[in-house]
C-alpha cells in the first residue's frame, strides 16, 4: 500500500482582519472552582492547575472560592489606583511618542493587573527580572513617575544617560533588573540571582518575566533546567497576552494546552491565572512567593490576559487581526473588573472613579511637565555624548579614552 | 523601469526565487501572515501558501537549526532574523553547523540557506535595533556573507544568495529601506523613488556575489565602504572636495580584492569606514589587505572611520553615528599626512 | 517572625566511588503492563507513558504484554548479531586507539539495543539525526565497517578526508546526517528535515538523537517547540545512559520525574522504554514511526539504559562512579538478554553464541585489516592536504586559493 | 617556589580567590566532583562545599545566564566552558548582556564574571576541540578578553580577572597545560617542571590585565604572540637566526598597545601570529594598529601568519597549525620586503 503523503501543518489563529472575533474555543472556567493547595504541596498533586485558570473574581465582580481574601480594603483601593496610574501613564507617554518627544512607546493596555498586583506581594530587597511590559512594577513599587519619564526622553535627568530605548528602566532599588531588547535572556538571569539569594543563605527571592511569544526562546528552556535541578527560590511568571506583534500565541504553544503545562515536564509547580484578575493575580503570586521564601522551590506562572494596544507605536494591530478582538476578550478589562468589585463593595463609585482618573491624570500631567522640563530627545536638556564612553568598564580602557579625545570629548 | 524602495526590491528577490523553484522557502518571526515587520515579506504567504511562506516562534536557534535540517532535505531556506541584533541565540547553528557542515561531511550534506538580517543603525533604535554584526560573520570559515545598499543590488544579490550551495549572511542596512541615507539626518531623505538605483527589473537577474564596485571614480584616494556608508562616503567626498574613489564592496566574504588592490595601487591612500564598532571590526581586515597588498604605494597610513566601542546609544545617535563631517576628517588627515 | 534561610540545593548521585552502587530508587515496573495504544491515540490520553518504562522481555527473557511480538525469529537473530557486531568493533577500534592508530574513539557497551533496534523500524529515505552515540544505525543499516574504520583511521579512503574527528561519520545514503562535536544542534535540525518532507508532501521520516546530559541544552527546546507547532513528523530520541561524562542524569533532570516527562508540556506523545531489551526499543520506534508517517506528528521517547563503558577514550568513570556500577544496573545488558530470548526460543545456543562472537570477530578483524591496509592516523595513506582546503564552499573562492598555494599545495 | 603546571596554576587561583572571597563561586559541566575534564578544578568542592563550586546541566547559555544573575545579586561567579569550540550557545548573553549590562543600567547592575574556556588546537581535537574564538570577542564592547601562556601568568592573571569588576574571557591554551609547546610536535615537550614560568608563588598576586610583556628581546623585528603562538615565535626567531623582539599579549582588549608601538618602532618590522582562522582574526586588528601607530618606521608590510580559512582539520592538524617553519618563512620574507 502506498503510505499516504506527509502533511505540514501551520497553526492559525481562529479569526483574522475582516472576521468576528470568536475566543468561543477558549475555555474560561468558572470564578472560585480552582483549589488552593498549600504552599509546600508536591508539583505532582497539582498538576490540574497547569490547566485551569484561577480565577477571583465572579462575573459579577464579586470574590469566590479559597484563592480569595488576600488583599484589604485599602490594597484594593490603592491596586485599583495603580492600575489607573499605569493606565494614564502609558495615554500620555504613548501620545508623546506621537508627538514627536520620544522615539518608542511600549504600553501595558488590559495587562495592568498583572504586574501591579504581583508587585504588591512582593517583599522589599526581592529582585524582578521584567520584559518591557511590566512598568507597573515600577508604579505600583513607588518608583518615581518623573523618572521613569526622565529615561523615556532621554534628557538630562535620564537615570541611564540616554543610553537606552525608551522604557528599559533598570532600578536595583526597586527591585527591577535592567531590561534587555533580547527576548527571554532575562529568565535565566533570574534563576541564576534566586540561586545566589540561596547559596548565601539569603531571605530574598528572585521573579523572572517572559511573554507567550517569548517562552519559544531557549533561555526559556535554561531557565526551567536550572530552577528545577537547584531548586532555586524564584517565581517564573509568563504574560499569555496571546500575541507576539503579528503573531498569535499558537504558534509558540503549537499543540501544548497552555504555556503553563510547559513546567510539568521539570516537575515544577505550575499554575494559570487570570491576568485580568487583580485580586487572583495578588493571590497566585503570594502563593508562589511564600512558596519559594520558604525553600519549596521555583513557581511556574502563566497569566492569562490580552494585549488591547498594539505591540509598541511601531506596530498597527488591525493589519493582522480583527479590531474588536480587545471588547470581545472574555475576561474583560482589569480596571474595570477591580472597579466593579469595589463598588460592589461599597468602596468606590462612579464618581468617585471620575474623581480618581483626574486625580491619577493630573499626577502624570505634573511628572510630565517637570520631566519635560529637563529636557525630550529632540529637545531641551541632553545627556552628554561624554556618557557614549563612560560606562562600558568601570575605569575607561586607553583605546576608548582614545576614541573620546577623537570625539572631541 | 519599475522604481522600487529596497523593501520591495528585495522581496521581489524572493517572489522570482519561490516562482522559479518549488524548494526556496521563507520563514522566520512575524514574516507570515502579516509579512515582516519591515514587511519585506509582504503577500508571499498569500501567493504561495502557508507551507511555503509562515511564522516561526521565537527562537532564532530554532529558526536557523529547522533551516539546516531543510536544506540538509534538499530546500533552499531564505530566513528572516527580525533583527541582527537577535541573531546571537542562532549563532551556534550558524557558526558550529552552517557554516561546516559541507566541510565536515565532505559534500555528503550541505547548506544552502540565506540568513537576512537587518542591520545598522540610524533609526534611533538603541542598542538593539542598531548592530552591525558582520565582523561576527566574516571570521567563520565556511560563510559568505554580504551587505547590501541599494534596491538594484539588493534583488539581485539576494536571488544569487538563495540560488549560492553554501550559506550566506545577508545583511541589509535598515536605514537604506526606503531611501539613501548620508548621515546628514537632518536633511530630507530623497526615496528610492527618485534615484537610479531605485531601478529594478521585474524579473530575474543576478548581481554576482564576490564582485565590488566603484560607485564614484576618484583619483586622490579609495575609500572602502557597504551599506549606508557607501553614501556617507559619497557625501564626503562631495564635501571635502577629495576627489575620492568609492567603492562599495557588496560582499565582504569572498571580498573583491581585485578591484580594491586596482584602486589602492592608483591613488596610494585609503580609508575605510564602517558602522560597526572599531576594535576587531571588518575594517581591520581591510586594512591588513590593503597594507599586505598595496604597501610600496601608500603615501599614507590606511585610516578607519567606524562606530565606536561602545553599545550602540540612543540619544547620542548621531554622535555615534560615523557621519561625512567624521569621514571627511579622517580623509583630510589622510591627504595630509 | 524572622523569615527562614533559604538554602541551595545541588542533586548528587546515590553513591560515589568507594561506595556500594544502588539502584534501588530507580523503579523498575514489570514487563507487559504498559498498554499500547493505537498510533492516533491523543497525547493527553497517554501521559502515564512517559512515567513508566515499557518493557517487553521480563526477566526469564520472554516477550510479554501489548508490545511483543514485532520482530520475527530471523530478524531477532539478525538484531543479536548487529549488537555483538557493534560491541566487537567498539572494543577494536577502543584498541586501535589504545595503540596509536587513532587519536580518539567513543564506544556503546551496554548501549548497543537502542540504536540497532531502532533503525530496523525505519525505512528506507528515513533520516536521522544521530550524536556520536549511535553507530548501531549505521551496522544495523549495512554500512560498510571498513568505510566507518578508514574515517575513524582518517586514512586514505576516509570518506571525510581527514577532516573530522575519529567516530563522526555522515553519509546520506544511509539516513545518517553528519555528527556535529557540538551537542544538541542536531536535534532541531531533525525537525526541520521532518518539516521540508512535510512541505513537499513525501512520505519520509526524521529521527533525532540526544543524550540524558544533552537535553538541557537549548536545542531540546527549539526542536519540541518548532515539532509541537508544526507537527512535524519526527522522532525525538533521548538515550538516558545515566552519565553525562562525569555527570549523573540528575543534574540535568533536576526535580522532574522523568526525561520523557519533558514532552508532555508540548502535548507531545512520550514513552519511556526498557532500552536495554531489544524488542521494546523496537516496537516502541516502530509504533512511533508509523504515527510520524501516518500524520499524527513527532514522539518523545527516552530509552533508560547505562553507560557500561568510559565517556571515551578521554575518560575514566572510577574517578566518578563505583566501579561495579555497570553490573549492577537492573535492566541488565542487551546483548544477553537477547541472548537469553533467543536461547528460550530454541532460535540459539551457547555455542552457537560463541561461534557467532567467533564470526563476527573474524569479520570486523577482516574490516580492520582492509582499512588499515589504507593508512592509520600516524601511519600509511593519509588524505592529502589539498583536502583542508576543499569543501570549505562548493567553488573555492580567492582567499583560500591563495592560502592554499601559501600551503605549497 | 614551587612548580606548577598551568592546570595546578589556574586551580590555585581559583583557590586563592574562594579562600579570599566567599563570593566567589565556581560552576560548570563537570567542574564539581570530578573537578574538570581538564582537572583545572580538581578539589575545589571538596575544600569549599557544593555551594561553591558544583556541575552544571550542559546548557552553556543557562551557565553564563545564571552567572550573570549572580553577578547581578553581588556575587563573582568564575564559569567553565568545558571548550572554547562551546561557547556559542552562550555567546547571546555574553555579548547581548554581560558586556552590557553596566552600560545599559548606567552602574545599577554589573556583570563581574570570568568566562574560562580551554582554547587552541595542537591536540588532535578536530574541529570541535581545536578553534580560537578570540576574535568573537574582541569585538565586543565591554569585554575584556585574556589569553595566558604560561603558569605564572595564568595565575596571576586569573586572579586579576576574577577580581576585575567587569566581564572577562579568560582563554587557556590547552596545548599549553603541561608544558610549553612550540610547534614541534615531534619532539618532547618540556614539562613545566622544568621551565622557570612555571614557577608559581603559593597565595594571592595578580599580573594586571592589559599588560604585555617582552618575552624575548630583539632588534630585528617584532613579532606580536599570544597564547601557544608565544613559543612557537620564540623557536622561529631561534630557528631562523632572526633578531625577533617577542612579545606575549597576555590580554588583547584592553590591549598594550604602547610596548607594542615602541617595539615595533624600534625594530622597523613587524610579523602578527595567532592560531585562529585569518580573515578577521585578531591578527587584522593589530596590524591596523601597527600601520596606524608605526606607519613611517615600517620597512616591510606587517605579515600575519595564522591557521587558514577553514574548519580546524583532524589529520592534517600539523599542516594546518602555525608551526615555526610557516612563521619562520614570513619572518624572512618580512626581512627582505
Ligand atoms: C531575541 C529576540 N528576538 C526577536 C525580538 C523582536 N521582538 C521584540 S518583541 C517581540 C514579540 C514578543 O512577544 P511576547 O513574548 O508575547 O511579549 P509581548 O510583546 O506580547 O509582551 C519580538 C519578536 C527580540 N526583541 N529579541
Ligand atoms: C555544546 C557542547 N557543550 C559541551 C560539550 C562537551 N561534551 C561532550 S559529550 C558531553 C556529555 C554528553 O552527555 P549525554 O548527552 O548524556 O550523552 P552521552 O555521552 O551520555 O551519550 C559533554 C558535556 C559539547 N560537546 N558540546
Ligand atoms: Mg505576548
Ligand atoms: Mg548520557
Amino acid at each position: 500500500m502506498e503510505p499516504s503523503r506527509l502533511k505540514f501543518h501551520v497553526p492559525e489563529p481562529e479569526v483574522r482582519p475582516g472576521g468576528t472575533p470568536d475566543f468561543s474555543n477558549v475555555p474560561i472556567p468558572k470564578a472560585g472552582i480552582a483549589p488552593r493547595p498549600p504552599v509546600d504541596t508536591k508539583p505532582e498533586d497539582m498538576r490540574e492547575l497547569a490547566y485551569g485558570i484561577i480565577r477571583v473574581l465572579d462575573d459579577d465582580g464579586n470574590p469566590v472560592g479559597p484563592w480569595a481574601g488576600s488583599l484589604s480594603d485599602e490594597e484594593l483601593a490603592e491596586g485599583l489606583r495603580h492600575m489607573m496610574t499605569l493606565r494614564a501613564f502609558d495615554a500620555r507617554m504613548q501620545m508623546a511618542q506621537r508627538q514627536g518627544k520620544t522615539s518608542f512607546y511600549m504600553q501595558h493596555l488590559g495587562e495592568e493587573a498583572v504586574s501591579t498586583a504581583f508587585r504588591k506581594a512582593l517583599e522589599p530587597g526581592d529582585m524582578n527580572f521584567p520584559t518591557y511590559r511590566q512598568a507597573g512594577l515600577l508604579i505600583a513599587g513607588g518608583y518615581p513617575m518623573v523618572t521613569m519619564m526622565n529615561q523615556i526622553y532621554s534628557n538630562e535627568l535620564d537615570p541611564l544617560k540616554g543610553r537606552q530605548l525608551p522604557v528599559m528602566y533598570a532600578s536595583k532599588e526597586y527591585g527591577f533588573f535592567s531590561i534587555s531588547g533580547n527576548l527571554a535572556t532575562q529568565y535565566i538571569q533570574a534563576v541564576g540571582w534566586a540561586m545566589a539569594s540561596a547559596i548565601k543563605g539569603d531571605t530574598r527571592i528572585a521573579a523572572g518575566w517572559i511573554g507567550d511569544g517569548s517562552t519559544a526562546e531557549s533561555d526559556f528552556h535554561s531557565a526551567m533546567v536550572f530552577a528545577s535541578t537547584y531548586r532555586a527560590p524564584v517565581v517564573l511568571n509568563i504574560v499569555n497576552n496571546q500575541w507576539a506583534i503579528s503573531t498569535f500565541q499558537g504558534i509558540a504553544r503549537g499543540g501544548a494546552a497552555t504555556f503553563a503545562a510547559r513546567g510539568l515536564g521539570f516537575n515544577i509547580p505550575s499554575l494559570r491565572v487570570d491576568g485580568n484578575d487583580y485580586l487572583a493575580v495578588h493571590a497566585v503570586a503570594k502563593w508562589a512567593i511564600e512558596r519559594a521564601r520558604k525553600n519549596f522551590g521555583p513557581t511556574l506562572i502563566e497569566y492569562v490576559t490580552y494585549r488591547a494596544g498594539a505591540h509598541s507605536t511601531s506596530d498597527d494591530p488591525s493589519a493582522y487581526r480583527p479590531k474588536t478582538e480587545a471588547v470581545a476578550w472574555p475576561l474583560g478589562d482589569p480596571v474595570m473588573r477591580l472597579k466593579e468589585h469595589l463598588i460592589n463593595k461599597g468602596l468606590w463609585s462612579e464618581e468617585r472613579h471620575k474623581q480618581a482618573e483626574a486625580e491619577v491624570l493630573s499626577g502624570v500631567l505634573a511628572a510630565q511637565k517637570e520631566a519635560e522640563s529637563h529636557g525630550t530627545l529632540h529637545a531641551g536638556g541632553k545627556p552628554s555624548v561624554r556618557d557614549v564612553f563612560e560606562g562600558v568598564y568601570a575605569e575607561m580602557p586607553p583605546h576608548l579614552r582614545r576614541q573620546r579625545q577623537q570625539a572631541g570629548v | 523601469m519599475p522604481r522600487l524602495t529596497m523593501i520591495e526590491a528585495i522581496r521581489s528577490a524572493m517572489d522570482v526565487a519561490m516562482g522559479r523553484d518549488d524548494d526556496v522557502v521563507v520563514f522566520g518571526e512575524d514574516v507570515g501572515y502579516f509579512g515582516g515587520v519591515f514587511r519585506c515579506t509582504a503577500g508571499l504567504q498569500q501567493k504561495y501558501g502557508k507551507s511555503r511562506c509562515f511564522d516561526a516562534p521565537i527562537n532564532e536557534s530554532g529558526i536557523v537549526g529547522a533551516a539546516i535540517g531543510m536544506a540538509a532535505y534538499g530546500l533552499k531556506p531564505c530566513i528572516e532574523i527580525q533583527f541582527a541584533d537577535y541573531v546571537y541565540p542562532g549563532y551556534d547553528q550558524i557558526v558550529s553547523e552552517a557554516a561546516r557542515i559541507r566541510y565536515r561531511s565532505n559534500g555528503e550534506f550541505t547548506c544552502p540557506i540565506v540568513v537576512r538580517m537587518p542591520t545598522g543603525g540610524g533609526i534611533f533604535g538603541g542598542q538593539t535595533h542598531s548592530q552591525s554584526p558582520e565582523a561576527l560573520f566574516t571570521h567563520v570559515s565556511g560563510l559568505k556573507t554580504v551587505v547590501c545598499s541599494n534596491p538594484y543590488d539588493a534583488k539581485g544579490l539576494l536571488i544569487a544568495a538563495i540560488e549560492d550551495p553554501d550559506p550566506v549572511i545577508f545583511l541589509e542596512p535598515k536605514r537604506l529601506y526606503n531611501g539613501p541615507f548620508d548621515g546628514h539626518h537632518d536633511r530630507p531623505v530623497t526615496p528610492w523613488s527618485k534615484h537610479e538605483l531605485g531601478e529594478v527589473p521585474d524579473g530575474h537577474y543576478t548581481v554576482p556575489l564576490g564582485k565590488a564596485v566603484i560607485r564614484r571614480p576618484g583619483n586622490d584616494m579609495t575609500i572602502l565602504a557597504y551599506g549606508t556608508m557607501v553614501y556617507v562616503a559619497q557625501a564626503a567626498a562631495e564635501e571635502t572636495g577629495i576627489d575620492a574613489e568609492v567603492i562599495d564592496l557588496r560582499t565582504l566574504v569572498p571580498l573583491d580584492l581585485e578591484t580594491i588592490t586596482a584602486s589602492v595601487k592608483k591613488t596610494g591612500r585609503c580609508v575605510v569606514v564602517h558602522e560597526a564598532t572599531q576594535t576587531g571590526g571588518f575594517a581591520g581586515e581591510l586594512v591588513t589587505l590593503v597594507q599586505e597588498a598595496c604597501f610600496f604605494h601608500l603615501e599614507a597610513p590606511v585610516a578607519r572611520v567606524t562606530g565606536y566601542d561602545t553599545p550602540y546609544p540612543h540619544a547620542q545617535e548621531w554622535s555615534y553615528f560615523p557621519g561625512p563631517a567624521r569621514l571627511g576628517r579622517a580623509m583630510r588627515e589622510t591627504m595630509e599626512a
